[in-house]
């Protein structure tokens, strides 16, 4: 059997390798992606944790299923604001979007 | 219990006896055996495949008044054959400046997202890849890696005209999806699981008497999803040629082209198991299994030739008026038809067989009816207001 | 070592290293691909989980529609299809850094946690785990309320995609 | 579908007609209607499952339809509702069902849909009619629409989800809930042609005075559920809490149980219009026709009824089966005077509709009277039968000023009062549907021997009353019943019998089958619905048919109430007053031609005994004087105004010292101007590290997060 903490290790590293990410990358969509590996190791540990708890418990199903529904949500509103971003600044690169900063 | 029985069964366990025998350990000799029933699964999908070609070709000879392939043994059966041959003896080109891992991936996914879906098909009652709980997902699931090599495909061909074709068919793709979902779920909720074998043994009564809008649409949608006529506009000779599957020669080619002729067939296959009792027909099933998988094949092949059908009948239609069709019209009725079934199941659940029957059939019947009167006044006021117009330019 | 676990070890190494491709490949639909394989993945530690479910949605969600959704918008957003410049920002190396020292906070913080080295019970014959979610989430005892909040949410988030993407200058609503 | 998710369910049609009417179609006049309709025959249907069950069930009255959930957290118990249809409740519910369906259909062709609207309707007034012109250039006036065609509708659909509320309710608290919200929908419903001063006031009149009703009755559901901490039906009568309550002294040398069930009486004299809150009932017939029978016939004056009826147990609970106690005397009393009181008023009067406004409640009367007493299933079964031929009887009237409307518009002479009964005559061959219908609802009013339903209520409920030795009762209702059937026959000679007094008479009109309709279902159960409960010791009559109501009503109490002895005396006398007063009506107005000819138009009867002129004198002149003189002058004058206009000038005196002296200095110069640029120093030695790129600011909180969670560690959790 694996034990628990594999899993956990498993998703904090997915976690930190997506932070990497969100954290370095230049271009906006590709801070997205990183966002997704975050928001994936979360799950992990969600459905993790529903397996080795009590499995007629579905609380940790149904939060991963509504983080699917929010990861979904994040990416429609993210990606239509970077395209948005794109048709009036003709850039994508997260460190050239900084009209707003004073 | 006897080969003719549970053939599966006796030829899995007599495996595993001459596999122990020759000092196999036992797991390594199931999952020996797994592969093994994987391989022979394929094979004769890939046999099937290659009759295909010639079944398609045969039969769209006939709607356009030919005779189609009649040199090559009897009734041209040795054509497809010879086209297999001429395919792989092709040179396999990679164009310059394609990507080339991703190029070369693309038709392989293509064709294991068409197989993959045989995993759920219960062929007969004992017969049958994996009992999934979740069947019915798992064929949109295997329509998402579809999708994905078809978006692959296109844009590592390096070629505006593959992208195009890509972008139309994934667009496509991914709307229908959503009224397939839908009315997927309503096998689902007749038989009260997602499991495919569940489905068919639950259809006592075959699904497309109570739900016949819920096959119409989903067949529908399988068209759409397929990317044939009258919606193959990412291929649209005229416009991009051949779509995403331009830059592709050989056998990658002869991939995309036979995993798209199974996965109609395959679609055909699921038409019948979800709506027209699969395997089942007047206890025939219980007979033999092989007779089980017989009755599958031909409503399968029904199904299929309804595609085909509906193929070289119909115009092709343009990419918006597709999509608009999809969001406005089909998906809203899709939503509205397991609403309908899913409240005139649990208010008839309980009463006689007639009055349920009766009761589904009528209640899909008004949803229709509803839908067709929507649209059909809307489309008039469209008419009018664009007529309308012509008059006032007519004038000036 | 069990086949579980070692059929574990792989998936969570192609995963990886799939996640570390996603953020370090210079191509964006490269990226986006990679991102296909570490998704797939997690799918397959789903079904290792035995959340048959979550593996299946998994692949429709991500992979069919979220995946899809990046590499339309990759495509969208150049204007040739090659990539120029340096794909990090000049603070890459203290991105890394801090994603390193979250890495082993986490670690450090999991270890000291007496739950970690926990085994799962086996799982019930007969479970059906389908059934038992399909009732979590929508009775009145369960959590039919997120669920309905995230429905809201989906629906907002799909109305505001469309209104903040919708380029009114060459879109053809205007009557 | 389960039983008590149906009966749930049955009140809900109607108010969703209401919010899709109001939000959604109140442009649209047919769908509005059909939407409304379609949600009456929904309940219909609802309601004739659930009756047909309970007609199938076994001892219904020990083991009813119930079904309630967790309402109200109170303390820690929890106040539930629910839903219980028990024997009378059933068969409440099936007049309720059909008289409500049938006023809803009724309306559509009321309000003359399908007519072009009118050249000068205005919202708020009865249309007037329209001018059209037919293929030969001829212009007709034809009856117009409504105006507020949607709005009746839904304020219908509201009015029956307080109905059907208030019969499945399992509840004193939702029984009152139904019950208020038919309050406001009277209200509206009176006040519907709002631009009529006539209409206002008696909309004012009918929810004031029903209003003094309902807030004793509100008192008695406080005080009963202080008494027993629960206001549900079932487990309010049970043995050990009647039988406490009914040993608990409460004042006037009342027990708790009577005092209890008087308060909760008062609403039922309020909303049943009760001699001597009966004020309101009469002047409602300023509402449009369907709103009188629905209001003032089959439902809410019953609701009132139905609520005495549903508390009967608690009436009686100190009762011993002989002496009356003082609740049930004063009871019996308002019951038996209403009926005489309320009938001798209808004789003199000559508007068609409140001839059968005061009726009712002398018919009302007759209900309370027989509870009074303690034969609650006659009075169940009267109330029913009452329903169905009031219902009748009402529609039917409606059904003539219909015709007479059009009459109007024919001559054009708008003069002629279309309700006028002396405005009348001969109608019989212009309306014969409605002619025939009226006449079987007006035979069934006066309890026209052996035919009709009336008169095996009435005669069960005289019965009763002389069976048991309740004498005075008796005779005054007896005599009551003679009045009855005079004034119903006076009311249908004057109508319908003789010749036509006006030109307007002459060219009255059938109405359209949508009222025809209604008028025929009705009238069928006018007539059979009183087989169903004659009684077993009837002479030849008696057991041919199985005294079915007796039975199925009477097991919903735990013991079975005894049918009293046949005797030959309060049948004749039913015989004698109803025969009599139907053939000296006839004679009597057989001949009249104008209003002087009539003999009973005295002038104390004419203006109702003077009541509303009596408690204009003593309560609203009064509270006008009041208003006038003490609160207004006085109070809000001399007292709120003097000290208002004395504390301005302090005020503003106050505030401008402060102004001076310690807004400006202090609060703007130091504290306003000080932070800002304060503030705005510290923003520009800042505005370095805002440097607009998201992921240096995640960075930045990143690291804080990392050092603050780090320290918190090792220094809090650690150590």
């Amino acid at each position: 059997m694996v034990p628990l903490s594999w899993y956990l290790i498993f998703a904090a590293a997915l976690f930190s390798i997506g932070m990497f990410g969100v954290l370095s990358r230049r271009n906006a969509v590709a801070i997205l992606l990183g966002i997704e590996l975050m928001l994936n190791s979360v799950n992990i540990n969600l459905a993790a944790f529903w397996r080795y708890g009590d499995v007629h418990l579905m609380a940790g199903q149904v939060f991963a299923i509504i983080v699917f529904a929010v990861a979904a949500a994040e990416v429609a509103v993210g990606l239509a604001l970077v395209i948005s971003v794109y048709r009036s600044r003709r850039t994508v690169v997260a460190d050239e979007i900084d009209m707003m900063k004073w | 219990m006897s080969f003719w029985n549970d053939p599966l069964k006796v030829a899995a366990d007599w495996l595993l006896g001459v596999f122990t025998a020759w000092g196999m350990p036992e797991l390594a000799a199931n999952i020996l055996i797994g592969f093994l029933g994987v391989l022979i699964l394929i094979s004769i999908l890939m046999v099937l495949d290659i009759g295909l070609v010639w079944v398609e070709r045969k039969v769209v000879a006939r709607f356009q008044d030919r005779i189609g392939p009649n040199r090559l043994g009897p009734f041209g059966l040795i054509q497809p054959f010879a086209d297999i041959i001429k395919l792989m003896i092709k040179e396999d080109i990679t164009p310059a400046g394609a990507d080339k891992v991703v190029y070369n991936i693309a038709p392989m996914l293509s064709m294991m997202s068409v197989l993959i879906l045989w995993a759920v098909v219960p062929l007969a009652p004992t017969i049958l890849g994996v009992d999934l709980n979740i069947g019915v997902l798992y064929i949109i699931a295997a329509g998402a890696i579809g999708t994905l090599s078809i978006i692959m495909a296109g844009w590592s061909s390096n070629n505006k005209y593959a992208l195009i074709g890509a972008f139309r068919q994934v667009a496509v793709m991914i709307s229908f999806e959503v009224p397939m979902l839908a009315t997927l779920l309503i096998p689902t909720i007749l038989a009260g699981s997602m499991g495919t074998a569940a489905i068919v043994e639950g259809q006592d009564i075959w699904y497309v008497l109570l739900a016949p809008l819920g096959a119409l649409i989903f067949l529908v949608a399988a068209i759409a999803e397929l990317g044939r006529a009258p919606f193959d506009l990412a291929e649209g000779e005229s416009e991009l040629v051949s779509g995403y599957n331009i830059e592709y020669s050989g056998m990658k080619f002869g991939m995309f082209y036979a995993g798209e002729l199974l996965h109609a067939f395959t679609f055909g296959g699921f038409w019948a198991i979800l709506f027209f009792g699969g395997y089942r027909f007047f206890g025939l099933e219980k007979v033999s299994p092989f007779l089980a998988i017989a009755v599958l094949l031909f409503k399968a092949f029904i199904g299929y030739w309804l595609i085909m059908w509906v193929r070289y009948t119909l115009l092709r239609i343009r990419i918006d008026h597709m999509l608009a069709f999809n969001w406005k019209f089909l998906t809203p009725l899709a939503f509205t038809l397991i609403m309908v079934t899913a409240l005139m199941n649990a208010l008839l659940s309980g009463t006689s067989t007639w009055l349920y029957v009766t009761g589904m059939f009528l209640s899909n019947v008004l949803v229709a009816w509803g839908a067709l009167e929507i649209a059909r006044s809307y489309s008039r006021r469209e008419r009018e207001r664009i007529e309308g117009k012509r008059i006032v330019e007519a004038g000036h | 070592m069990t086949g579980e676990q070692i059929v574990f070890l792989v998936v969570a190494f192609v995963t990886l290293f799939a996640g570390l491709m996603v953020v370090t490949t210079r191509n964006l639909v490269h990226a986006a691909l990679w991102l296909v394989a570490a998704l797939f993945g997690v799918a397959v530690t789903y079904v290792i989980l035995h959340a048959n479910f979550l593996a299946v949605v998994q692949v429709v969600v991500y992979i069919g529609a979220i995946a899809i959704l990046f590499i339309f918008a990759v495509m969208l957003t150049r204007r040739d299809m090659r990539d120029q410049g340096p794909q990090m920002n000049k603070n890459w190396w203290f991105g890394a850094v801090l994603a390193v020292l979250t890495f082993g906070g986490l670690y450090f913080l999991l270890q000291g946690w007496e739950g970690m080295t926990k085994t799962a019970t086996s799982y019930p014959v007969g479970f059906d785990a389908i059934s038992e979610l399909g009732n979590a989430l929508v009775s009145p005892a369960g959590y039919v309320l997120p669920f309905e909040v995230a429905s809201v949410l989906l629906v907002a988030a799909l109305v505001g995609a469309v209104y903040v993407a919708f380029n009114p200058r060459n879109g053809n609503s205007g009557k | 579908m389960e039983t008590t998710t149906l009966i749930w369910l049955i009140p809900l049609p109607p108010l969703l007609a209401f919010f899709l009417i109001v939000l959604f179609t109140n442009r649209s006049k047919a769908l509005s209607h059909t939407i409304a309709v379609g949600a009456a025959a929904l309940s219909f249907i609802g309601s004739m499952i659930v009756f047909v069950r309970a007609l199938g069930v076994e001892h219904l009255g020990e083991h009813p339809f119930e079904s309630a959930i967790n309402w109200l957290p109170t303390g820690d118990t929890w106040f539930r509702i629910g839903v219980l249809i028990d024997p009378l409740g059933a068969a409440v519910l099936f007049f309720v069902a059909i008289t409500i369906f049938m006023i809803f259909l009724y309306s559509v062709g009321y309000h003359n849909y399908g007519q072009p609207a009118g050249d000068h309707d205005v919202k708020g007034l009865p249309p007037h009619g329209a001018t059209v012109t037919d293929e030969h250039g001829h212009k007709h006036v034809v009856p117009s629409v409504e105006p507020m065609y949607s709005r009746f509708f839904a304020f219908l659909g509201l009015f029956a989800f307080g109905m059907y509320t208030l019969v499945v309710s399992d509840n004193l608290l939702t029984l009152f809930v139904g019950w208020e919200i038919m309050g406001l929908c009277s209200y509206l419903l009176i006040g519907f042609w709002y631009g009529k001063p006539s209409a206002r006031d008696a909309a004012v009149k009918a929810f004031m005075t029903t209003r003094v009703g309902d807030v004793f009755m509100l008192l008695g559901i406080a005080f009963l559920y202080s008494a027993t901490g629960t206001l549900t039906f079932r487990e309010i009568f049970t043995e050990e809490t009647l039988h406490a309550l009914a040993s608990t002294p409460a004042w006037f040398g009342m027990t708790a149980s009577g005092l209890i069930a008087l308060l909760l009486f008062i609403g039922t004299v309020g909303k049943s219009a009760q001699w001597p809150l009966h004020v309101w009932l009469p002047d409602a017939m300023e509402g449009p026709t369907p709103v009188s029978a629905m209001i003032h016939a089959a439902t809410m004056v019953s609701a009132g009824v139905y609520a005495v009826i549903r508390m009967f147990p608690l009436l009686t609970a100190d009762w011993n089966g002989h002496e009356l106690t003082t609740t049930m005397t004063i009871v019996a009393f308002i019951g038996a005077f209403t009926a005489l009181f309320a009938a001798t008023i209808a004789v003199a009067q000559n508007d068609i509709k409140r001839v059968l406004a005061y009726s009712t409640i002398s018919q009302l009367g007759y209900m309370i009277a027989a509870l009074g007493i303690g034969a609650y299933v006659a009075a169940a079964f009267h109330l029913i039968t009452h329903a169905f031929f009031k219902a009748l009887l009402f529609l039917g009237s409606g059904s003539v000023i219909h015709g007479m409307e059009h009459g109007v518009l024919h001559t054009g002479n708008h003069h002629v009062d279309p309700q006028d009964m002396y405005n009348m005559g001969g109608l019989r061959k212009k309306m014969p549907i409605t002619f025939w219908t009226f006449l079987i609802g007006g035979f069934a009013l006066s309890g026209f021997p052996l035919v009709t339903a009336g008169f095996w209520s009435k005669d069960e409920i005289l019965a009763d009353a002389f069976g048991h030795g309740h004498l005075a009762v008796f005779v005054t209702l007896a005599i009551a019943a003679f009045l009855t059937a005079f004034y119903t026959m006076r009311q249908i000679t004057l109508t319908f019998l003789g010749e036509p007094r006006t030109e307007e008479a002459k060219h009255a009109q059938e109405t359209p089958w949508t009222m025809t309709t209604p008028l025929i279902v009705l009238a069928f159960f006018a007539v059979t619905y009183g087989w169903v409960g004659i009684s077993e010791h009837f002479p030849i009559l008696g057991g041919l048919v199985p005294n079915w109501f007796h039975d199925f009503v009477g097991h919903t109490l735990a013991e079975v109430p005894e049918a009293p002895e046949f005797s030959w005396i309060p049948l004749l006398t039913s015989l004698v007053v109803a025969l009599g007063g139907l053939a000296l009506g006839y004679l009597t107005y057989r001949n009249v031609k104008s209003v002087s000819e009539d003999k009973f138009q005295i002038p104390l009867l004419k203006n109702k005994y003077y009541f509303d002129e009596a408690y204009n004198f003593l309560f609203i002149r009064p509270a006008y004087w009041f208003a006038e003189n003490v609160v207004y002058k006085f109070l809000d004058k001399g007292v709120i105004d003097g000290f208002l206009h004395a504390f301005g000038p302090f005020t503003q005196g106050t505030g401008s010292a402060l102004r001076n002296y310690f807004d400006l200095p202090v609060i703007n110069r130091a504290i306003g101007d000080g932070s800002a640029e304060i503030t705005y120093w510290f923003g520009g030695k800042l505005r370095g590290i805002q440097t607009g790129r998201v992921q240096q600011y995640l960075m930045l909180a990143l690291v804080t997060f990392i050092v603050i969670g780090a320290a918190l560690y090792f220094f809090v959790f650690a150590a």
